[in-house]
């Protein structure tokens, strides 16, 4: 039949049309040298710019909260278990001088580049000045911080504060968060590539500089639709013995880009991926069900360690919600074991196990607050009598008869939302919802696109528009700044009305109060004066309720499978400082790497 | 008619299409009267469950008429099922790592390995080769075997209200059974529960019926439209023919469900309604009706009953409804029950790629293959979050074919034998 | 027999065939049908639509499929009985070698999508496997030049040829084996009537010149009928009603039926403008279900209730006249004269 | 059209940056490169004039990629899997068609019911149930991606072996839904065909059987070959799903990557190739069609 | 046949139907003229494809023309609206080849019956009447209306359907009734019916018939009048007589040549 010999041409067009689009390269990477990661490369790799936010480069390029990514280097290393930092590039802890204005550290001496130059600081000074000069996100963010960064020889830095009015620095606390959130970019490089854009702040930031120089010890390798290589640098400074005196132990970390989560966890539960940082539901099924050598951070439930808090917000123009009653009243009623259960899939400790406040679940957070001074005002959902009778207090009754409660005449009538596709969230929004309908108040979700969610939320110089009543955002996680910084961004009203709010308080809350304790905290030093005012800041929270969280949401996923490599971080590790499970590319989750060993070596 | 109808149903296709269908909207309309449960209400917290009976425990252990069974072999079947012979070996393998020998080990003797067991193991010993995923498995197992021989009943206790201290209240044996039947609280879940911890038969009854309303909508815009083009393209012809074939044509070439998502994204996660998704759905689906219906337009219009009505004085659009419209109908009605069932294959298509329509208040078949995706049914095993659904949809798709082409042999006797 | 005694080349006795409709019914459309046609001679079969001579010339190929199928009597061409034979043998050794046959729809006759040449070739080897291809088209050349056919048209697809084309070259692909019998179903019913003349010369060239040894011709033109062929049967529900020579029963019929088809003849000649035509009133008897008497009996003019009694044979008189009535021949040509006045 | 696109762009640049002014700054950077500060009439008109140029501009999803960039990236995967899978199953199910109208009796009676039941599984559920049963279950073949895990693309064999292996889930996925449509317009075709005219004059001709059956799939396969221009805009959609199921690297995910995204200059150009690939497919085959068929031939001749 | 007058009734001037524009382009119909005269019988006769439907069409005015005009009697034809199509229909008719596919199988017989009863009278007569009528043409096609009603027609034989037709041409009494091959679908022995009725009815409403007919012998027959066609053109008319028995022209002599006869030679040598 002709058509058959059709189809085989056809076939044969097809496989040679394959031959010319691969790339001629290497072979297959060799099991035993590579770490496999899901979860942190959605889509494929745009570019390597260390100066741009457009790289979707996760591993190598982004700066999450913990800074450090595996191409670049800040100078000091934050681990979220113990809040403390590490020094990385820099050498020895950084100082503050006495004014509490200017903090100065040094920066190692066997620290160099990938062009074997040496790291100096030089190349702080002149990153710094670059994100400056061209307004990159990080300079636009410190800049009503830092007054400048300067060399003040080839190993020290100094980092100037800027100062308010009475002569303090104005906030501290973020510029000493700087030194372990920001990566040190080569200033020879950033020359050359200033030269190619022309000094245009566009061209500058659209660049792919695929010739970037960079200080840490794995760099991009191969890269295309499917997945991101990267591969060890075997000439890297860190196995200088003032650093880790070694080198990490895979040759190559290796990105497989799945088109949605169900196809990343098939790849883990079939051990082609190693370190997971997807969210897997019911993850404990690997195991208990398929028997998989998988496994998490804690071996139960939650069986991960809760850094940031996914919050429900209040649209505090929505009429009624400008009500506490309203606003306390649906947030008890909420029934949050269903969410954690459910959205979650047990994911999450319980607001039994950490009650809540502003803190994140780790110990160091959960120490700064007093728990006793709250205790009443902590709720741990499902108090659907105590809602309706909160309501009925406050004269907000159901007058007309139609089951729904009504506030000056008007019926509480909400929509509740999030971005579409947002999975757990979208579970999450579904229980608020269903918590309303107990207590009288009638909630409808609704789920917008992902682009307009963000453009309505974010673009807040104008008031949230109808559909965005109950909404839901995330909140920080583990950091250097922490808890102030998630306080802020709940609590502060400096941020509304802005023209672009990616920072928080979306709602439109305002409370002097809160403010003032939120501008106090970053300069106050004693530690029994911290605690007290963080606990007024929870009580004002838990009390005005002006959002509520909904569950607790690991920093990172961490589950791993031990088909190949073994020895991840867990809980009780015995690792000194301990580990964090941040899927051992971020902050000093990256001394992870150091610690793998081979199952069958 | 009843010729008409009785011409239809000699027809085995049809006959078995029509109880196919006749059977899942009988069902749609009948189980709700039964199970008056909201099909959106979360009923379990955790998810997935799989499809069983559930007992209530607290019930079963209290109050419930307890029946003491003498059976042989309880015990055993109790321990077998908490310790399998590979858990055995790999106490065994533990063991041995941890230095004891080897034959001083007998698996088989249960007692025997509990008591060496417990002896030696120690949760915080790292022994070489183990991963933390082994250690996580020791320390489970190691929970599991608490009270494994024990052969006295359990004591249900109750904290005293003043004190806290705890009080006997009952004593449940191992020889106690309860007949499920008789304890007053139990569900049957039939296919299990889903992601939101719905379920999943009480949802899918309401997901079949938003589906098929989809279904019907936008069969019904695309046959409409379908029909007004075709009979006025075709009728008419000249330049509002070619006008409309161009337009046709076009969306033959453009694939509808490109058109379809485009449009779709366009709109809106919050502004798509199950019925603004089928009208869409509706509006880029009547391309082949447009196409059959100007066809068979063409090849009536000249036709000599068409001529004889012109000649009885009879406007254009009289004979549009009555000397056109009537023999066309057999096809316009399969080409609506093709474009039913294609409508719920779309809806089904664009809810996978989360464009489906915003259904807070119902769900449908396509929205719950998405989340059951979402939530990694397929490939955690949980056939019953997805399953049902993609064979709801190929039964009705399926039903619906075979009706039209039932119809089609009955319409159309060349395809007769 | 009124035709003179020559070797018959297809001879037919109480030839019975049905067709069973989906509904599992059965329609006798040919009801016991005998005849002869001699060597060199031919025979017309005339009768109104649905009277079963469509049906009677598929079933004298002797190669029936569904929905037609055998019932009994035989059929011998050349002194060969064929029915009884395995069909395939039928199809081997009979078909377009013994007997051919020209369809009625010859618009639809040949594949559209394959070319003469081939279909001839097809043809050819399903006969005489392993000829070589240059010889079948050389024999094709040579007889489609025989018959006045270019020899261009081998080279070419159906949808090229015209009506009257296409007719003539299903009529030389017919007769490429040289089949003893031809049957030739309404060959020129949708022609105009110029490519009509052209068709009926070639087919009577075929006798002529000695390819074909005997006709079967069929169509319910009864002029075309006269002019074509030596005998004429008449047919009607099924049955033979008549067989003569075609003056005998265009000029002379005996039996009613026959008498009426004849009085409504129309041919453009002088005199025609005289002749009050003849009708019959009613519809032939439905075959699922046949009258048992006369099947004609509703519509005849000369009706007697013994007419419906019980069925009526086919009867040679004295005369040599064959006919099926109960009504003498006289008898009826006293009728027939009292008719007249 | 919901969402502002540069502000996608915008935001991700803005994150974390606490001063009003400096977004601001950054928002206006990308309206201007992107044009959006332009009426929608010009900006439409520009873009028209762009894609007449082969320049589809930037993707905003993947800024700074171009459009050009990531469709050419997926576009090799997505003509190797659809082309040969579409050929394919109309090739099966012309076969089994035919055979169903030939054979008829036992053989139709199952073939008949079994392809209306597969072309009547949704496009999505084909491939989960082939991903559950030939990758999770049995793990015969790879659940996801154009080649192996751990390879990098070269020119080698067992390069191409990985991608054959890969190829085999979403092609039979694609392959089995297009079967079944394709069997039962075979099957009508064919019964038509075979009680035409010159099928009964064949056969009193004495033809064989096969040889006839050759004529009548030709003849019924001709009118399939519109049927396949006609109804391979609806089989692009089917595979677009399946390539989405299997995360093959292809148009698919590019289109389903572009909606999440909300990446308009994507959508669009995704769009526009793919309307003009179902063109050429749908030309091409009105050529060949007139190619082979002598009557349309003769028709044009005239 | 002793009606003729010298009063026309229907004439046409250069009356033209080109279909298609460019490569398609076909000239149906290429500037005909006739004068038909009330109360003649009319026969046009041409092979297939020679134009003579295309020109009843136009002459029924369901077609338009592409050029020439159509009178009648004696005035300009004036058909561009709706309102004009009807009266014009009220005074000409036809009855067409097939009886099968004339009727919508979907309208019973007495709808078709009493769309002519609208046509011809109005919608304002009283129930009685009407079936009064339709009693009357039933009779006259010699059916009966009792065994008519509630049927549909396709339940009648292919006669019986052309025999209703004229029972509508009855009702109708239209001044011209164009018959196109009104017995080509119907056996031999039915035709005579059919064509006595014709002209029965002719003598009865004193209507003009034109046959459209490829069958020059049945042209012969009922006319009186010979219109022969070819190619879009009248190659020859005249009186029957003249055309058939002294054809002028080849192509007539040509045409009744081809046709087997019963009382001449068929002279098959000259194809």
């Amino acid at each position: 039949m002709k058509f058959s010999r059709l189809a085989v041409i056809g076939l044969l067009l097809g496989l040679l049309m394959a031959i010319s689009v691969a790339p001629a390269a290497a072979q297959e990477l060799p099991r035993n040298e590579t770490l496999y990661f899901n979860g942190q490369q959605w889509g494929s790799v745009v570019g390597w710019n260390p100066y741009s936010s457009n790289n979707n480069n996760a591993m190598a390029i982004t700066q999450a909260d913990s800074a450090r990514v595996i191409m670049f280097e800040t100078p000091y290393l934050y681990n979220m278990l113990d809040g403390q930092v590490y020094p990385l590039l820099a050498d020895g802890p950084y100082t503050w001088n006495d004014a509490h204005t200017e903090i100065t550290f040094k920066i190692k001496a066997a620290a160099h580049w990938s062009d074997d130059t040496p790291v100096t600081a030089h190349d702080v000074a002149y990153t710094w000045a670059t994100h400056v000069k061209y307004m990159t996100p990080t300079g636009a963010g410190n800049v009503d911080y830092i007054e400048d960064i300067v060399a003040a020889d080839d190993s020290t830095v100094v980092i100037k504060a800027k100062l308010s009015d009475d002569g303090t620095a104005v906030n501290p606390l973020i510029v000493q968060a700087y030194v372990s959130t920001n990566y040190v970019i080569q200033k020879a490089w950033t020359e050359t590539l200033e030269a190619r854009a022309n000094f245009d702040a566009t061209a500058l930031l659209a660049d792919t500089a695929e010739d970037v120089v960079y200080s840490g010890p794995y760099h991009g390798y191969f890269w295309d639709e499917s997945k991101v290589i990267y591969i060890r640098d075997d000439n890297y400074w860190g196995q200088d013995a003032s650093m880790w005196g070694k080198l990490p132990v895979p040759k190559y970390l290796a990105h497989n880009i799945f088109a949605d989560n169900a196809a990343g966890t098939t790849a883990l539960k079939a051990g082609e991926v190693d370190v997971s940082q997807q969210f897997n539901s019911n993850v404990q099924d690997l195991w208990l069900v398929d028997g998989l050598p998988i496994s998490t951070y804690l071996p139960e439930a939650p069986y991960g360690i809760g850094a940031s808090l996914p919050t429900a917000f209040y649209n505090l123009n929505s009429h009624g919600l400008d009500n506490v009653a309203v606003r306390k009243a649906i947030a008890i009623a909420v029934d949050y074991p269903t969410i954690i259960a459910n959205a979650m899939t047990n994911q999450s400790a319980t607001f039994e196990q950490v009650p809540r406040s502003l803190m994140n679940p780790t110990a160091g957070e959960q120490a700064m607050y007093d728990h006793a001074a709250v205790a009443d005002l902590q709720w741990a959902g499902n108090d659907i009598e105590g809602a309706k009778a909160l309501l009925d207090e406050a004269g907000i009754v159901d007058t007309d008869g139609d089951g729904w409660r009504e506030l000056d005449g008007q019926p509480l009538r909400y929509v509740a939302t999030c971005p579409n596709g947002w999975s757990d969230w979208q579970a999450a929004i579904e229980v608020v919802a269903a918590a309303g309908a107990q207590i009288g108040i009638d909630i409808t979700t609704n789920y917008p696109e992902w682009s307009v969610y963000q453009t309505v939320v974010t673009k807040s110089d104008a008031p949230l528009p109808e559909g965005y009543d109950i909404f839901m955002m995330w909140s920080d996680g583990a950091g250097p700044t922490q808890p102030w910084s998630r306080i802020r961004k709940l609590l502060s009203s400096e941020f509304i009305g802005m023209t672009s709010n990616w920072n928080g308080n979306w709602g439109g809350y305002s409370n002097p109060e809160a403010d003032a304790l939120i501008q106090a905290i970053p300069t106050v030093t004693d530690e029994a004066q911290l605690k007290e005012m963080y606990t007024e800041l929870v009580r004002i929270y838990l009390t005005d309720v002006p959002s509520f969280t909904l569950m607790y949401r690991p920093q990172s996923f961490h589950t791993v499978n031990e088909s190949v490599w073994t020895n991840f971080p867990y809980d009780g590790d015995g690792t000194n400082p301990p580990v964090p499970p941040l899927d051992m590319t971020d902050g000093w989750g990256i001394a992870g790497l150091y610690n793998l060993e081979l199952v069958n070596p | 008619m009843r010729y008409m109808l009785g011409q239809i149903f000699s027809s085995v296709r049809f006959r078995i299409g029509f109880s196919i269908f006749a059977f899942i909207l009988l069902t749609v309309l009948i189980y709700p009267l039964i199970i008056t449960e909201p099909p959106l209400k979360t009923i379990s917290r955790g998810t997935f469950l799989s499809p069983g009976i559930y007992v209530n425990v607290y019930d079963s252990i209290g109050f419930s008429p307890q029946y003491t069974l003498l059976l042989d072999g309880a015990a055993e079947r109790r321990i077998a099922a908490k310790l399998n012979a590979d858990d055995r070996a790999s106490m065994k393998e533990w063991l041995v790592k941890a230095g004891l020998p080897e034959e001083s080990i007998d698996t088989q003797d249960t007692a025997a390995l509990l008591e060496v067991w417990h002896a030696n193991f120690d949760p915080t010993i790292r022994l070489p080769g183990m991963t933390n995923a082994d250690r996580n498995y020791y320390i489970r197992l190691n929970t599991a075997l608490d009270g494994l021989l024990a052969t006295e009943g359990a004591t249900i206790a109750v904290p005293d209200a003043t004190t806290g201290a705890l009080k006997e209240q009952a004593v449940v044996d191992q020889t106690s059974y309860v007949n499920i039947y008789e304890v007053p609280n139990s569900r049957v879940f039939p296919l299990g529960t889903d992601n939101f911890g719905r379920d999943v038969l009480t949802e899918l009854v309401a997901a079949t019926g938003v589906s098929l309303i989809i279904g019907f909508v936008a069969g019904t815009v695309a046959t409409v439209i379908g029909l007004l083009l075709g009979l006025i393209s075709g009728f008419l012809g000249g330049f509002v023919d070619d006008a409309i074939i161009f337009v046709t044509n076009l969306f033959t070439v453009i694939p509808s469900f490109i058109i379809l998502i485009l449009i779709t994204f366009s709109i809106g996660q919050d502004k798509r309604g199950a019925i603004t998704i089928a009208v869409v759905i509706g509006l880029t689906s009547w391309v082949w009706t447009t196409r059959a219906v100007r066809a068979q337009v063409i090849s009536l219009r000249n036709r000599d009953h068409v001529n004889l009505s012109r000649l009885s004085g009879h406007s254009t659009a009289y004979i549009l409804m009555a000397d056109i419209f009537p023999y066309i109908a057999s096809y316009v009605v399969m080409a609506f029950i093709l474009q039913v069932s294609s409508g719920i294959l779309a809806e089904a298509g664009l809810s996978i790629l989360g464009l489906g329509p915003r259904t807070t208040e119902v769900p449908t078949l396509g929205l719950m293959m998405n989340w059951g995706m979402i939530y990694q049914a397929h490939i955690l095993g949980k056939w019953w979050a997805y399953f049902p659904v993609i064979l709801v949809i190929a039964l009705i798709t399926f039903s619906l074919n075979l009706m039209q082409t039932g119809l089609d042999r009955v319409f159309n006797p060349t395809l007769r034998e | 027999m009124t035709t003179p005694m020559t070797r018959a080349m297809l001879e037919v006795n109480e030839l019975t065939t049905r067709y069973i409709t989906r509904f599992r019914e059965s329609i006798y459309a040919v009801d016991h049908v005998s005849l002869s046609v001699g060597d060199g001679k031919s025979l017309g079969i005339a009768g109104e639509s649905g009277c079963g001579k469509s049906t009677l010339a598929l079933s004298l190929i002797g190669y029936y499929f569904p929905p037609l199928h055998y019932t009994s009597g035989e059929i011998i061409i050349d002194g060969r009985t064929i029915t009884g034979m395995d069909p395939d043998e039928v199809r081997k050794t009979i078909l377009g070698r013994e007997i051919s046959y020209i369809p009625q729809a010859a618009m639809n006759a040949l594949n559209p999508t394959q070319r003469i040449i081939h279909f001839i070739e097809d043809v050819v080897l399903a006969h005489h496997p392993g000829t070589p291809k240059k010889e079948i088209y050389e024999r094709a050349r040579e007889r489609f030049e025989l018959l006045g056919l270019p020899a261009s048209v081998l080279q070419k697809y159906p949808v090229e040829l015209s009506g009257g084309m296409k007719q003539r070259t299903v009529i030389a692909t017919s007769v490429i084996l040289s089949p003893k019998v031809l049957i030739a179903d309404e060959p020129s019913s949708a022609l105009d009537v110029t490519s009509q003349k052209m068709v009926i010369k070639m087919i009577l060239d075929l006798m002529d010149k000695g390819i074909i040894k005997s006709l079967v011709f069929i169509t319910h033109e009864l002029p075309l009928l006269y002019n074509v062929t030596d005998d004429i049967m008449v047919m009607y529900a099924g049955q033979v009603v008549e067989i003569g020579s075609a003056d005998e029963i265009v000029f002379d019929s005996v039996h009613p039926y026959t008498r009426a088809l004849m009085g409504s003849i129309i041919v453009p000649e002088k005199g025609l403008r005289d002749v009050k035509l003849t009708a019959i009133p009613g519809t032939p008897p439905n075959l699922k279900n046949p009258p048992s008497g006369c099947r004609f009996a509703d519509r005849c003019k000369y009706v007697r209730p013994e007419c419906r009694v019980a069925p009526v044979d086919l009867h040679e008189t004295a005369s040599g006249r064959v006919y099926r009535c109960i009504i003498p021949e006289q008898e009826l040509r006293t009728l027939y004269e009292h008719e007249k006045r | 059209m919901p969402g502002d696109p540069v502000a996608a762009i915008a935001a991700r640049m803005a994150q974390g940056m606490s001063n009003a002014t400096g977004v601001q700054a950054v928002y206006e950077q990308y309206t201007e490169l992107f044009g959006t500060d332009k009426p929608i009439p010009e900006q439409f008109v520009i873009y028209l004039r762009n894609v007449l140029r082969g320049d589809f501009g930037y993707s905003i999803s993947q800024y700074p990629r171009t459009v050009g960039d990531v469709i050419s990236s997926s576009i090799g995967w997505t003509l190797m899997l659809q082309l040969p899978a579409i050929l394919v199953g109309w090739i099966l199910g012309n076969l089994l068609g035919a055979l169903a109208a030939y054979i008829r009796k036992g053989f139709d009676r199952v073939l008949m019911p079994a392809s209306l039941f597969l072309s009547n599984l949704p496009a999505f559920g084909m491939a989960v149930i082939l991903l559950v049963i030939f990758a999770v279950n049995l793990k015969w073949f790879p659940t996801s991606g154009g080649y192996d895990y751990a390879m990098v693309p070269s020119a080698s064999w067992e390069f191409m072996w990985s991608v054959i292996v890969h190829y085999q889930l979403p092609f039979w996925s694609i392959v089995l839904i297009t079967i079944g449509g394709q069997a039962i317009g075979m099957r009508s075709m064919a019964i038509y065909e075979l009680n035409a005219d010159y099928v009964k004059y064949a056969r009193f001709l004495g033809v064989k059987d096969s040889k006839i059956i050759r004529y009548v799939f030709r003849n019924a396969m001709l009118p399939q070959i519109t049927g396949l221009a006609l109804s391979i805009g609806t089989m692009v959609s089917g595979a677009l799903v399946a390539e989405i199921i299997f995360s093959y690297p292809g148009l698919g995910n590019t289109i389903l990557t572009a909606v999440r995204g909300g990446d308009y200059p994507l959508i669009s150009a995704t769009t526009l190739i793919i309307t003009w690939m179902v063109l050429l497919a749908f030309f091409s085959l009105e050529i060949l069609y007139g190619l082979i068929d002598p009557r349309i031939k003769a028709a044009q001749s005239e | 046949m002793n009606m003729k007058s010298d009063d026309i009734i229907l004439s046409g001037k250069g009356v033209t139907k080109i279909y298609g524009f460019g490569p398609n382009r076909t000239v149906a119909v290429d500037h005909v003229d006739f004068s038909f005269k009330r109360g003649e019988v009319i026969s046009i006769v041409g092979e297939s494809g020679s134009g003579k439907t295309t020109l009843a069409k136009m002459l029924l005015g369901l077609t338009s023309l592409s050029d020439g005009q159509i009178y009648f009697e004696g005035k300009l034809r004036d058909i561009r609206t709706h309102r004009q199509k009807r009266e014009y229909w009220k005074n000409c008719q036809a009855i067409f080849q097939d009886p099968f596919a004339s009727f919508n199988i979907f309208r019973k017989i007495d709808a078709v019956l009493l769309d002519c009863i609208r046509l011809r009278h109005g919608r304002r007569l009283p129930d009685e009447q009407k079936v009064e009528m339709m009693r009357e043409a039933c009779r006259f096609v010699n059916l009966k209306w009792e065994e008519l009603t509630n049927k549909y027609p396709f339940e009648l034989s292919g006669g019986q359907q052309q025999r209703l037709m004229i029972a509508r041409i009855f009702l109708l009494r239209p001044k011209i009734l164009l018959a196109d091959e009104p017995t080509s679908m119907i056996d031999a022995c039915s035709r005579a019916t059919i064509l006595d009725m014709l002209m029965d009815l002719r003598s009865e409403i004193g209507m003009t018939p034109i046959f459209i007919t490829h069958d020059i012998g049945l042209a012969y027959y009922v006319s009186d009048t010979v219109y022969i066609m070819e190619h879009g053109r009248f190659v020859e008319s005249g009186s029957a007589d003249d055309v058939i028995l002294r054809p002028k022209e080849a192509y007539t002599r040509r045409l009744l040549d081809d046709v087997p006869k019963l009382h001449e030679e068929w002279d098959l040598s000259t194809v």
